[in-house]
């Protein structure tokens, strides 16, 4: 199968979808002339005009709102906020209106709103640029939120994002737009809630997503040269959440690992750790280990970055932690 | 010049709006209605006059003080007070409330509670309406207060930029809550931030119905010709408190009694036999009419059913998963 | 000793500490002339004039930056942002900036901020008026969270927060405000990080905070009946969390309920569940249970409110199912 | 008139900017610097026209952009250069990096990453001063792209009804990152927005550093008389991409070398030379010690340890606990 990047998979789901339904549009900060940050909007403008592919003023709160209206109003809005970091000005047109509307109003209206956005750190852009506040979107009800791992998950997902009726927070990770992997050319789509078995195995089961996917499976590696057996579960989406998935993986294995990106304390971790310590309250054979980042602001330099966030030497150590 | 049947059916909107809200005064003390309660009592002639100069399909968004539009836009009275009684026969099946009226059969997009959080979604129907090129344009209410939010500021700058058919109506009633407008706005002429998104503004005695009817319709034509959004600020006033658990001591009598001699139910009951456009037996007529429909409303949600436990988690998404709670 | 309202206990402890120090000031919507929408600024206006309490127009990013800035400038300022719903507004402020700031420069600086707001659901308010949102305020690192549940810990702790050289996000809740309770004439302050046992038990604890404090009481009222000797552990600040405080008890107790008004997904009982789990992996006597608010948004209608909210009762009902 | 001292000290540190980010584009490509790297060069005459003609302890709070801010400031480019690398030395002790500089020695409140952020927090510092009665005045820069963003205006809202002591200083280079202002501003001609505040708003050539200093001097001047706070846009350009990793395809190239030739540097030596302020020999001195400057700032970083481990958990709160983590 042909390898392309993550960039360019998220890319083509857009343009696919663009192309399927005249109905859904692209806005966001330089998504246009630009190509956007991260070059997932790249030739989008050419091939669709500036009446679909919408460079906006530097307003999240105000590219969320519209994006709402335009729901509303019938059409399927794909607004990119940049980063996750700049979604925290948006917050409450996301949680307060997008997340919420349907409800409140008995079902009258549906929103079939795609917000992407980047997020993750690693790269020395400080605490203001490194949020993986995925927890919040998974605690606040409304909200699809989901997290691709891979370009064919990416590609996958974010078709199916688009072509949902509901609020979807779809995020990305910087660090992983430049990651290769195969995509068919044909045409595919990934339904959400159904958890992905990165590597089976059968000692312990780690749950990892975005990012963290690839330190599970390099700590996977590693303790397989001693004897360990990992299997690597991907949610791909937090919400809905595959819990079944998870929970076959756990019952087997017994033991079970969290690998996220964001804080530890209230990281989506400590839901799936106190969901599976009590389900398997007398079949674990250890407790649940999270390994997360640091509770501290992201720091800019290099050592001090590297020792907030959780790496697959962390992964390695939990999982020995509790075998051996 | 209005027509009359249309100066005859903004009288009959206001007389229902304030006598629907005096009962709804009424059942609030008695525990029937519950949470967050805004009477638009006296601003009547704001909402009135602005909606009728739209057409049927043309949306319209709005803010928590909902009653007042969602009647005004034709708004079913039995399933707004049985939505405000919290009754499964209420217009958002009892899960919106007081503030979030909806009704998008009506091209009524909702109360939200939000202060200013309204304009950029007001914003954003207008780019639909815009880019499905069906001529229709968008009106979104606000008061005062929400000119100082930031995301209003998002919003007039998207809609100016993108040349959008929307009309931005400010109820100037001179109050956020027990805050003077002039404790809260470097301009407390609203019509005048328009100049800082080149775009019009007017301002308009929102007291008089006809006045705001008049202006709006101008503004309306002009901006379903492909003008781009409009101001319009209305000077107002709420004879009731901020929300029914507000006895308003911040405001001083004297002017209240100003704005209540200016009332636009009155006022524009005499301009009709003034002008011979209505009798005062016909006024009769409506007032009794409107008294019946307020009664009808009041038994229906009274004898409405609350909405059934099972709905506690219907409509949180349009499609559901198995990992969902309670699927 | 003289009982009191919580919403005058707060006023006792703003009062004094502008008192005490000239340089604290309160601001924020309607909390002059207006005395506060739950009364908590009633008479201060009148006391220390309009430069000490400040009405604001309705623009809470505006307001929590505001406080940075005069904070920055060596002011020790209140806001208040009436309800913690419109702190959703304001998140990047209170997140990206009030919590961060200190720590990207490098210490340069400090950041004497309380920020108060009312909180909670139950007078059917609806969706967008009715949030427990503590748990994200916890997860990001910067902030102290403070959440008390009568009117002697809510004036001990605001004095406390108030002095305090860190941001400390006060989270009152609007049901509470009526509530009396006996509060000293003297002066006291109630220090960071210690959680009170609100009544002593041997055979279960609950920590529960803010209003479901009450709701556990009488939890503990009926099992007491049954001969079920409830212990309710009151965290106060969930930020810094007494930790050995809940410890202590669960290693004596062997089982733990958490009662909150927040979602259960990702609720700050997550994380108070997934750490108790782990550390008494070995000793408890039956899994954590939760008792939280439904996952939905507030509906408005009482029956499904009362439908959403946690109550006494569904405390009981964890209680015995982990029991007997 | 600025007195010659002043004008030769006002091209010594475009100089000093000039030639530091020169290093510091050389560095960052080297990745010695990490992150997001925004430089300065083009715009060197606002930042330094217009703190110089502050007083040395009058607040000044920034963006991300902030590295000509800071030097303008007098902060010292050792530090400077060491919390770029990530020293333990650096300004922030390398917690920081590029977008977050910060001196609050030299009354520099820092730059702020999120566009639009930082004009609350100035009008708060600004709050402060006015409280305090210390006559300090406060000076707030931004981009053009920040003045859509709900909080400016929310700031601006503020500023101007409670009278502040703040000059905001925006500088229009035309583009938010590859964004044309024509793009995201219903006013492109960003001090016609100080109009929505009833605030007085002043255009400069922002490539002009004593037309910067001169209108800057008259600003402060009567903002520190009381008048309240003003708006102040520098029209400007900047020579580099948006970040380090933006090459800028957007621009074109014409647009580019026009600008270029209105470079605030060159413009400067040849006035102070014409004018008689300084010789060719003086400038070449200059020139000499800001190389000197430069190489030092370099080895002082080059030859900085890193900060150590224990410092992850420090700075995060003032006063720790027993339940913090790692306390
Ligand atoms: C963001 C936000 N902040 C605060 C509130 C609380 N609040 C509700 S209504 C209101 C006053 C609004 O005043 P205005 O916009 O003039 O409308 P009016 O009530 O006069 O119709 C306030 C402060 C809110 N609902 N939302
Ligand atoms: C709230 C927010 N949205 C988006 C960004 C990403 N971003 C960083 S700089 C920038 C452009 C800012 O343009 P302008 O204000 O004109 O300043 P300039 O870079 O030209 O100096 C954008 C969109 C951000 N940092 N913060
Ligand atoms: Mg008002
Ligand atoms: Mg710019």
């Amino acid at each position: 199968m042909r390898e392309i990047r993550t960039h360019e998979a998220l890319n083509e789901a857009l343009a696919e979808e663009m192309r399927r339904d005249p109905n859904v549009f692209v806005m966001g900060e330089d998504v246009g002339l630009f190509g956007g940050t991260f070059r997932v909007t790249e030739h989008l403008l050419a091939e669709f005009g500036a009446k679909r592919v919408r460079d906006t003023p530097i307003a999240e709160a105000g590219i969320v709102g519209l994006a709402i209206g335009a729901a509303l109003g019938g059409l399927r809005p794909v607004p990119e906020l940049m980063t996750m970091n700049f979604a925290i000005v948006a917050m409450d047109q996301i949680i307060n209106h997008a997340a919420k509307l349907r409800y409140m109003f008995g079902g009258q209206v549906r929103l079939p709103i795609t917000i992407r956005a980047a997020g993750g750190g690693g790269t020395q852009k400080g605490a203001q640029h490194s949020h993986s506040i995925e927890s919040w979107f998974v605690n606040a009800p409304g909200l699809r939120v989901v997290i691709p791992s891979t370009p064919y998950d990416a590609k996958g997902l974010l078709k199916t994002a688009i072509r949902s009726d509901d609020v979807v927070v779809f995020i990305e990770h910087e660090m992983l737009y430049g990651v290769k992997g195969p995509v068919p050319e044909d045409e595919y789509a990934i339904p959400f809630g159904v958890a992905d078995v990165k590597r089976p195995g059968s000692d312990v089961t780690i749950v990892a997503w975005s990012r963290m996917v690839h330190e599970a499976l390099r700590a996977a590696e590693t303790l397989a040269q001693e004897g360990i057996e990992i299997e690597v579960i991907d949610p791909r989406t937090l919400d809905p959440f595959d819990w079944d998935g998870l929970y076959a993986s756990v019952a087997r294995t017994r033991r079970c690992v969290i690998a996220e990106e964001g804080w530890r304390t209230l990281g989506v971790g400590a839901e799936i750790a106190a969901r599976v310590q009590e389900r398997f309250f007398y079949e674990l054979d250890a407790p649940v280990q999270r390994v997360a980042a640091a509770d501290v602001p992201t720091p800019y330099a290099r050592e001090l970055e590297q020792a907030a966030l959780p790496h697959a030497a962390d992964i390695v150590r939990a999982v020995l932690k509790i075998t051996t | 010049m209005i027509p009359a049947a249309d100066q005859i059916e903004m009288y009959r909107l206001m007389l229902l709006i304030r006598r629907l809200e005096e009962r709804v005064a009424e059942t609030y003390s008695e525990q029937r209605i519950g949470g967050f309660t805004h009477l638009y009592i006296g601003q009547e002639a704001v909402a009135v006059g602005a909606i009728t100069a739209l057409n049927h399909d043309d949306p319209v968004i709005d803010t928590y003080r909902d009653h007042g539009h969602f009647l005004a836009r034709g708004g079913d009275p039995n399933r707004f007070l049985a939505e405000l009684f919290g009754r499964d026969t209420g217009i958002c099946r009892g899960k919106g409330g007081s503030m979030h009226l909806a009704d998008v059969e009506r091209y009524f997009y909702g109360g939200t509670g939000i202060v200013g959080a309204s304009i950029p979604i007001a914003t954003g129907l207008a780019l639909a309406c815009q880019v499905r090129g069906d001529d229709r344009i968008v009106m979104s209410f606000f008061g005062d207060g929400a000119t100082n939010q930031g995301v209003w500021h998002e919003g007039l700058n998207f809609a100016k930029l993108w040349n959008l058919p929307v009309v931005f109506v400010c109820e100037n009633n001179f109050y956020g809550i027990g805050t003077d407008v002039r404790l809260a706005s470097s301009l407390t002429e609203v019509y005048k931030k328009a100049a800082g998104y080149g775009m019009p503004g007017f301002q308009v005695d929102g007291m008089d119905v006809l006045a705001v009817r008049q202006l709006c319709e101008e503004v309306v034509r002009t901006v379903r010709g492909g003008s781009g959004p409009v101001l319009v600020e209305a000077i107002c006033y709420r004879y009731q408190g901020h929300s029914m658990t507000d006895p308003g001591r911040y405001r001083a009598r004297a002017e209240e009694e100003l704005w209540r001699r200016r009332d636009p139910i009155p006022r524009l009951a005499k301009t009709l036999q003034a002008d011979g456009v209505a009798s005062a037996e016909r006024l009769a007529e409506i007032e009794r009419e409107v008294e019946q429909v307020t009664e009808a409303a009041v038994a229906f949600a009274e004898s409405s059913p609350p909405p059934p436990l099972s709905a506690l988690y219907e409509h949180v998404f349009a499609e559901r998963f198995p990992g969902d709670p309670h699927a």
